[in-house]
């Protein structure tokens, strides 16, 4: 008796950790702790449930044992090697195991009462059938998610006609059955339910299958959600209130997250599923014209990559000027300064539309002198700026002047700006600058874009370092 | 509608709980910073990957010579548990790079 | 009551411009202006309208009661001006001890602008004030105009320019207006001053403030420097030896009221500096910070520009008679009340400024 | 081989400065310079040090393969240069369709500054550039200090002081950079061109464009300006004349390529201007925007001072010195090769200095 | 039954609406909605526990309604009526009131236990003397709050030497007894109830005796927590779950606000019941002299009285110069431009320390022109104005100058800020100004002071006036 | 340790309940702006007046004759009550202040 309550307690703790780990996360200062936090409240977790009292226990621990250790492994290997950049789309690819387990689930179960194993009740039916269902979605979802993500599937390649009908009513055809199944308290041939699993999978595939890679992001996390909500369902099938309540945890914030980071992008979540591809994306694409793909960076991780840099490099051009910029930019770099990052300016002799444009804009923003970097003493200093920020410069950082003996800049002296570890270029589109050449830089693999009027952009880059 | 009733009299308080804690849900993620978010969905599937309780609870309860039920339940556990440790892991990496800065 | 201005000998400025006529007017004053006046203050007759009278010089010095110009009359313009007649001019009494003998004894009754006190209240009249400032903006633009290079940093296709460094000593009114205009052209600027008080006053305008510890002061002195004692300017002079050689631009303002100007630089600094450097001396007047410094004169040595100007208000002809007219009606609203000369003895600004009371 | 400076007869700059000296030398170029080139932007002969030579201008010209003067030479000078030399300056062979003529039939070899293409990869040696930018600070100075008035606004106790108006026509380099100038100094700029591209460039500088509608545009004349309608003039003038009335100082930059200076201030628009107001007109030498304008002369008419000066660089010899000789420099490096006179004659830029090839 | 089915979701929406009124009050935007959502919430809550099956009623009806509705009427009216400022006061006399009842409650039930009606356990013993020991505290000492803010108490008559000595053994006695109580089950006299209930009541005072008034509204929250654990406590009594969990949200919602209230004036919540007199408000008073009070106002104040306004004037002095604050000073300018405040500024003509210095650095921070109002066009203007803020200036706005015949700046004309509806004076402490003279206005009636540096307090105030 | 035992089993939810009430008490608030302090004060205050439910359900279940009881549980209504409609009130007031500017 007194196990089973130092188990309870152990779960009220598991429960409590989630919540805690949860909102820790959602503050950087503690992210990571609060990771920790709800990782040890799993543990525990799994832990009171493997040994506490349970009814018709028979246990099995070999088996449990082995598919936890196995799962570990192979979960701990794949999140070790995996790269930075693919990170993305591993959580999906994680998240479709979790689904996968629930569907296991709900399929057994279901199994389990077709084949008049249990003969559970229409509200218990109508669970498991909600767990496969969910399951699915998440399972299927997640998996073509992450195969968009990693490149390994082209958008345009998998989407039918007309395919929001066909989502449509692949919604009704499995809500249909999980009524059915219910209705008839189980009493289902194995193909039925063999027929159900399948549908439910195509449907999570065709789900995902229209919304474009752009917009990945948000569907993965409302995929995860869907996870947490099935966990939830199956919580109630096996009873655990832990799972519950974990489950319903996961699925709220989930929803909450998915529906603020459609905010993030000004759109609705309604939009994201239904629009297809993302329009941010199309955009970009359509004007990258011949010279291949371009990256686009977002605000939050152009914040964090300047926040946590050692030293960063700001390159002001004509569009600064322009835009009038200049405070905010200076802005950007007394909070950058504030929180220990090194901020030099490199100005670009013949940077704007006459000679010390710039110097004449950075003294209105009372950048100080010493901050300011000419050509000569610039470019020694980029192979060790973690950092550089192109505000609307163009022909000054146009390694063409370098590489293209057929360029009409072949020979002038640019700002090597491409020997920086990254390069954030800011800009409205693709405009040509005033020489009217291509810049390769866009395209170089080092460089991100951050598309917008350089003053609105530079101004949310300041909230966002702020918010750090 | 009886049915309703009396499931809501005898599960009230798990069903205030279910509400508070999908307020709660809310709540803890509603005032996070833009840049948070992709770690932070992270963080909360690793936390979806409490299923695997559920594939723990069959497989205990299962027959020991129920192979289907004990292969499937097993399937189960590894998927889940790498959706689970695999989860904590990636977000621990996203993590890191927000180590609180000294200057601070 | 009649209140006449005269035409300046050698100097642009007029003590009454046309858009205040009306203000006079309202003090019950008629006003009687000399032929062209006003005219190299960018103001013709014509501009003051019919409200006003002109006449010739004589006719201004007989009919007027009360007779103002700007600059201290020299010996002729006293002995034509009659016994009993008010006058109104700065004196320069603090420098010249025997003008207000002078005055007394051709029984002139005479208020001089430069000895109303330097208090808050007494600001609206305070021309010392009024024209120190223009004084100092304009030290800037002409030694801009003078210097061999661009005040502002500058990096251009053809090279990059380092900003020009100023050196701006004696941070009083002109020496913060000069501080002021310098900054806003971009240049580095430094400032000496003795007084540690106006430290903050300099940081107030974003400028470095060079000290030299150990200076004199004396909150008595009506804010007022004090002449400093040998061993400190030993000191100030090496430390301002040192900073010159590195200056493009040196502009003096150091003036111990009613003293000789202190000698900051001499001509061993100067001939240390680098050619095409101009030095503004605001204090030649009173005999100049620089050593080589000729008063009303731009000299080079060594291939350094030294101006001499102590006038440079009179440069700015139009702003500096508009600022010189209000402080004149600000002024004469403690002297004239109800169309009539009667100064109140007791205000302490009349008893200051009434040098023959 | 010898690269020769001469030293400019009505100018203040010089073509190398020392700190310059060594670049010229990796270009195994041997340097003779006129005796007192540098002096009048403050270097001196001692200043070059040891590794160049001095001369006579005869000795110069006779020594060098090179000849490097500033200023277009003029006729006593080229007929003193042997045939068969080289020789590089700013041959005004746009609006002399003479020189060219003289120059092959004398048979020097001319490299002409002013006819390097304005395009980006030539700023470096682009002595237009370089040059009106100083004009456009200069002008603005020059203004401050003729002006009767304070640029900035000031609030003080002797009355209010408004910011003073300025009317900067042509925002080509020299005007931008009078824009960036004035606004520093506090005024309120207004610009006038008739190429509506630059709008977008005055406002980056913060300055307020003001528009005249119906200008022709002419993308293909390589960014200089068109001759510009009739119908467009007078509607220009109008405003100008409405405008001119407000303004304290007025900028003129306005050039056409090739073309006398379009007049855009008329006599009658100067007239109707406030006394004291001034006019600086960058354009001069090629006739002055400004009807009344003298070339290289301050003249003041009805009160307004107007300064014809298209030389303004010349004023501030030290830092236009080092531009321009970054600017030669840059130039030589495609005419010198190892150390002889081997320029690339499919360079776009040597083709069109290169005038008498 | 379904009766008491509909009752329970009416509290279960109760429940939930004190917690979205609540978390909805915490913005500025929907506060107002939030309340709303709370009140709805009481009322719901009310009804259902009036109506409510429940074991033994009797009902009297009656006496509840009387009870209700007369309590009711007094406080819609005291709210209605209370003026504006003195509205903390009355807070905490509501909370008073609160803790009252909970104390009436106790002490009844003390009573029924001690005469044997009822024969409560040991652990409803001692929920039944918190419920009394708490809300005694809360009463009383919200009582003597409420006096405290309204002038009728001074704090220094009712601190007694070694305070905390008292207030330590008063704690311990209280508890002692509870224990006792709860010990003896309720085997104790009348006399002996009655001598707790005083006891608690004293302890309640004395704990609020020592604490300065500027601590109050700190203290307040402290009691209104209290009163939300009372409630729980009365709610685990009369067995009512929506008391229970509506009493432990106030009590940790009252709790975590103590804290944050206490953050923001820098001190912890140890320091401020046992630190006696506030430490800020003794500056203020100490520095005031001879002239009369000097009346403080907050950071917050200040930015809701400023974004709430239409009209503000800055007068720039010579402090703003030294601070060099300019373009924070121009940074609230602009966001409260963005919020439909018109802004200028009074620029007076000796301002600073030399002619045109506040145009410098107004130019510096790029204010535009017309922005600036001289002395001649702001005398007009100040008495439309919502709120002035005077900035490091000090002779300029000296009242003196037109009152006091025999002041140094007598006759000066001065920018008479004071006939503005309020004046926010922003400096560093009581220093004179240049001319050396006591300034009135800081004694003003309609001034309140902001003391700090000028750049850190305007950053300060530009953060609060975005958080709305 | 029995007792708590038992206890806790038999209030398992309600336990987890206040728990999560405690969290979410703390969550809502905990984000406020300086500025809201006080009327969020006094909106706590206001909720805080529910112990009127004690004074009900006192009175509900007291002897009609019991005066001691009815006289004691209706004064504390009274007061309550005037807690409770007096502190919204009161806040209503504050909040007022607040009114959503057009402009944004
Ligand atoms: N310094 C001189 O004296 C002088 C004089 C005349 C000409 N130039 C020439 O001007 C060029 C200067 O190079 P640069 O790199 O400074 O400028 P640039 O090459 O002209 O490029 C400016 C870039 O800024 C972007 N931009 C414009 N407005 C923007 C805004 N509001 N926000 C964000 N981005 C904006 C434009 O791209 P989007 O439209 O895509 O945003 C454009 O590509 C050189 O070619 C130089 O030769 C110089
Ligand atoms: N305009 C001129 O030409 C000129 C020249 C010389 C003298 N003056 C005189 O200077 C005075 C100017 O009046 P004013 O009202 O501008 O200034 P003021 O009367 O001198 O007062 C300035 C106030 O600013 C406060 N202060 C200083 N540093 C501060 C900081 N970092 N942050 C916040 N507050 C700070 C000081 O109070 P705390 O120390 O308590 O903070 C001081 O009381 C007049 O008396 C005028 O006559 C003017
Ligand atoms: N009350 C007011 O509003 C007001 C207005 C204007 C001026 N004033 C005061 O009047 C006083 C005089 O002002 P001013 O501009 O006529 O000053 P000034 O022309 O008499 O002197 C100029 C400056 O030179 C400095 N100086 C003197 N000897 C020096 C030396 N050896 N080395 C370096 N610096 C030296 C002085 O300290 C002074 O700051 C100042 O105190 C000023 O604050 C007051
Ligand atoms: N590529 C580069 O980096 C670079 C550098 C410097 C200059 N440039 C270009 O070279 C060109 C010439 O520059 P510049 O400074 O020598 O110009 P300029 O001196 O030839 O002309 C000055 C300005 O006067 C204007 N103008 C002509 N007629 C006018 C009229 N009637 N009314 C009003 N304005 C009139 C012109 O539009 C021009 O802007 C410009 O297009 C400039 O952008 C390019």
């Amino acid at each position: 008796m007194y196990l089973k309550f130092a188990l309870d307690i152990v779960l009220l703790i598991a429960a409590l950790a989630f919540i805690i780990g949860l909102r820790q996360q959602s503050s950087p200062d503690t992210a990571r702790r609060g990771n920790l936090i709800s990782g040890l409240g799993m543990g525990l977790a799994i832990i009171a449930v493997l040994f506490g009292p349970l009814q018709g226990a028979v246990n099995n621990y070999g088996w449990i044992a082995g598919g936890l250790i196995a799962g570990s492994i192979i979960g701990y290997y794949a999140a070790i090697k995996v790269k930075m950049t693919a990170m993305p789309q591993f959580v999906s690819l994680f998240n479709g195991f979790g689904g996968a387990c629930a569907v296991l689930l709900g399929t057994i179960e279901l199994y389990r009462a077709s084949a008049g194993i249990t003969s559970p009740g229409v509200g218990e039916l109508l669970i498991i059938c909600f767990t496969l269902l969910f399951g699915s979605v998440a399972f299927t979802g997640s998996m073509l998610a992450y195969a968009k993500l990693d490149g390994i599937v082209n958008d345009a390649k998998i989407t039918l006609p007309r395919h929001q009908l066909i989502n449509t009513f692949l919604l009704i055809l499995t809500c249909a059955i999980s009524i059915y199944i219910s209705a008839v308290e189980g009493d289902i041939s194995l193909l039925f339910v063999g027929t159900f699993l399948v549908i439910s999978l195509i449907y999570g595939f065709s789900f995902v299958a229209p919304i474009g890679g752009a917009d990945m992001p948000v569907v993965i996390s409302l995929l995860n959600s869907f996870t947490g909500l099935t966990s939830a369902a199956a919580g109630l099938i096996y009873g655990s209130q832990i799972m519950l309540l974990g489950g319903i945890l996961v699925g709220a914030a989930g929803t909450i997250l998915t529906v603020m980071m459609c905010n993030a992008m000004n759109r609705s979540l309604l939009n994201v599923i239904i629009g297809g591809f993302g329009s941010t994306a199309k955009s970009g694409a359509a004007a990258a014209g011949s010279q291949g793909p371009i990256k686009e960076i977002s605000l939050p991780d152009a914040a964090i990559l300047l926040y946590y840099s050692k030293s960063v490099v700001i390159v002001p051009g004509y569009g600064l000027a322009v835009a009038q910029a200049q405070k905010d930019c200076r802005e950007l770099d007394e909070q950058l300064e504030e929180n220990g990052v090194s901020v030099k300016y490199a100005i670009h002799p013949v940077a704007g539309r006459m000679p010390g444009h710039m110097n004449v804009l950075l003294a209105e923003a009372d950048v100080p002198y010493p901050k300011l970097l000419d050509l000569d003493e610039s470019n020694p200093v980029f192979p060790q700026t973690d950092v550089v920020i192109v505000v609307g410069a163009n022909d000054v950082v146009n390694p063409a002047a370098q590489t293209e003996p057929g360029s009409p800049i072949y020979g002038m002296p640019v700002l090597e700006v491409w020997k920086a570890k990254h390069v954030i270029v800011m800009k409205r589109g693709m405009s040509k600058g005033y020489a009217g050449v291509e810049n390769p830089l866009f395209f170089h693999e080092r460089s991100k874009m951050l598309f917008g009027d350089a003053k609105e952009t530079m101004q949310k880059l300041v909230k966002e370092v702020k918010a750090l | 509608m009886e049915v309703f009733v009396q499931f809501y009299e005898t599960n009230q308080l798990l069903i205030w709980l279910l509400f508070f804690t999908v307020i709660l849900g809310f709540e803890v993620i509603s005032k996070v910073p833009t840049v948070l978010h992709t770690p932070l969905m992270s963080g909360a599937n690793a936390i979806s990957g409490i299923v695997v309780l559920g594939a723990i609870l069959l497989l205990r309860q299962s027959e020991p010579d129920d192979y289907l039920t004990l292969i499937v339940g097993t399937l189960g556990a590894v998927l889940a548990m790498i959706n689970v440790v695999g989860g904590y892991a990636v977000t621990d990496r996203m993590f890191e790079m927000f180590k609180k800065k000294k200057q601070r | 009551m009649i209140l006449g201005f005269l035409k300046e000998t050698h100097d642009r400025r007029v003590a009454i411009v046309p858009q205040m006529v009306p203000k006079f007017q309202s003090l019950k004053c008629d006003i009687l202006l000399e032929f062209g006046a006003g005219e190299s203050s960018g103001y013709p007759d014509a501009s003051y309208g019919d409200a006003i009278k002109t006449a010739s010089r004589n006719d201004v010095i007989a009919h007027s009661d009360l007779i103002s110009c700007i600059n201290k009359p020299d010996e002729s313009l006293l002995n034509a001006i009659p016994s009993g007649k008010h006058m109104i001019s700065s004196f320069e009494s603090y420098m010249d001890d025997q003008i207000v003998g002078v005055l007394r004894q051709r029984g002139i009754h005479a208020f001089s602008m430069d000895m109303i006190p330097r208090t808050t209240l007494a600001q609206t009249m305070d021309v010392l004030s009024s024209m120190a400032s223009i004084a100092g903006y304009k030290a800037v633009i002409k030694a801009a105009d003078h210097l061999v290079k661009y005040f502002p940093m500058m990096i251009t296709a053809a090279g990059s320019i380092k900003p020009a460094r100023i050196l701006i000593i004696g941070a009083g009114v002109a020496g913060l207006q000069a501080v002021a205009t310098a900054r806003r052209l971009g240049a580095i600027v430094e400032v000496f001053d003795t007084r540690s008080a106006v430290k903050q006053e300099v940081q107030s305008l974003g400028a470095r403030f060079v000290e030299v510890e150990g200076a004199k002061e004396d909150a008595a002195a009506g804010g007022y420097a004090v002449q400093q004692s040998e061993e400190y300017l030993r000191r100030q002079r090496e430390l301002i030896q040192e900073k010159a050689r590195a200056a493009h631009v040196i502009i003096t303002t150091a003036q111990v009221r009613g003293k000789k100007a202190p000698m900051i630089i001499p001509k061993e600094t100067v001939e240390h500096m680098q050619p095409g450097s101009v030095i503004v001396d605001i204090a030649s007047s009173t005999g100049g910070n620089c050593e080589l410094t000729k008063d009303k004169q731009t000299i080079v040595h060594h291939g350094v520009t030294i101006i001499g100007d102590s006038d440079l208000a009179d440069t700015m002809p139009q702003d500096a008679s508009f600022l010189y007219c209000n402080n004149l009606l600000n002024f004469l609203k403690l002297v004239v009340k109800d169309g009539s000369i009667s100064p109140d003895k007791e205000n302490e600004i009349i008893k200051s400024a009434w040098i023959t009371m």
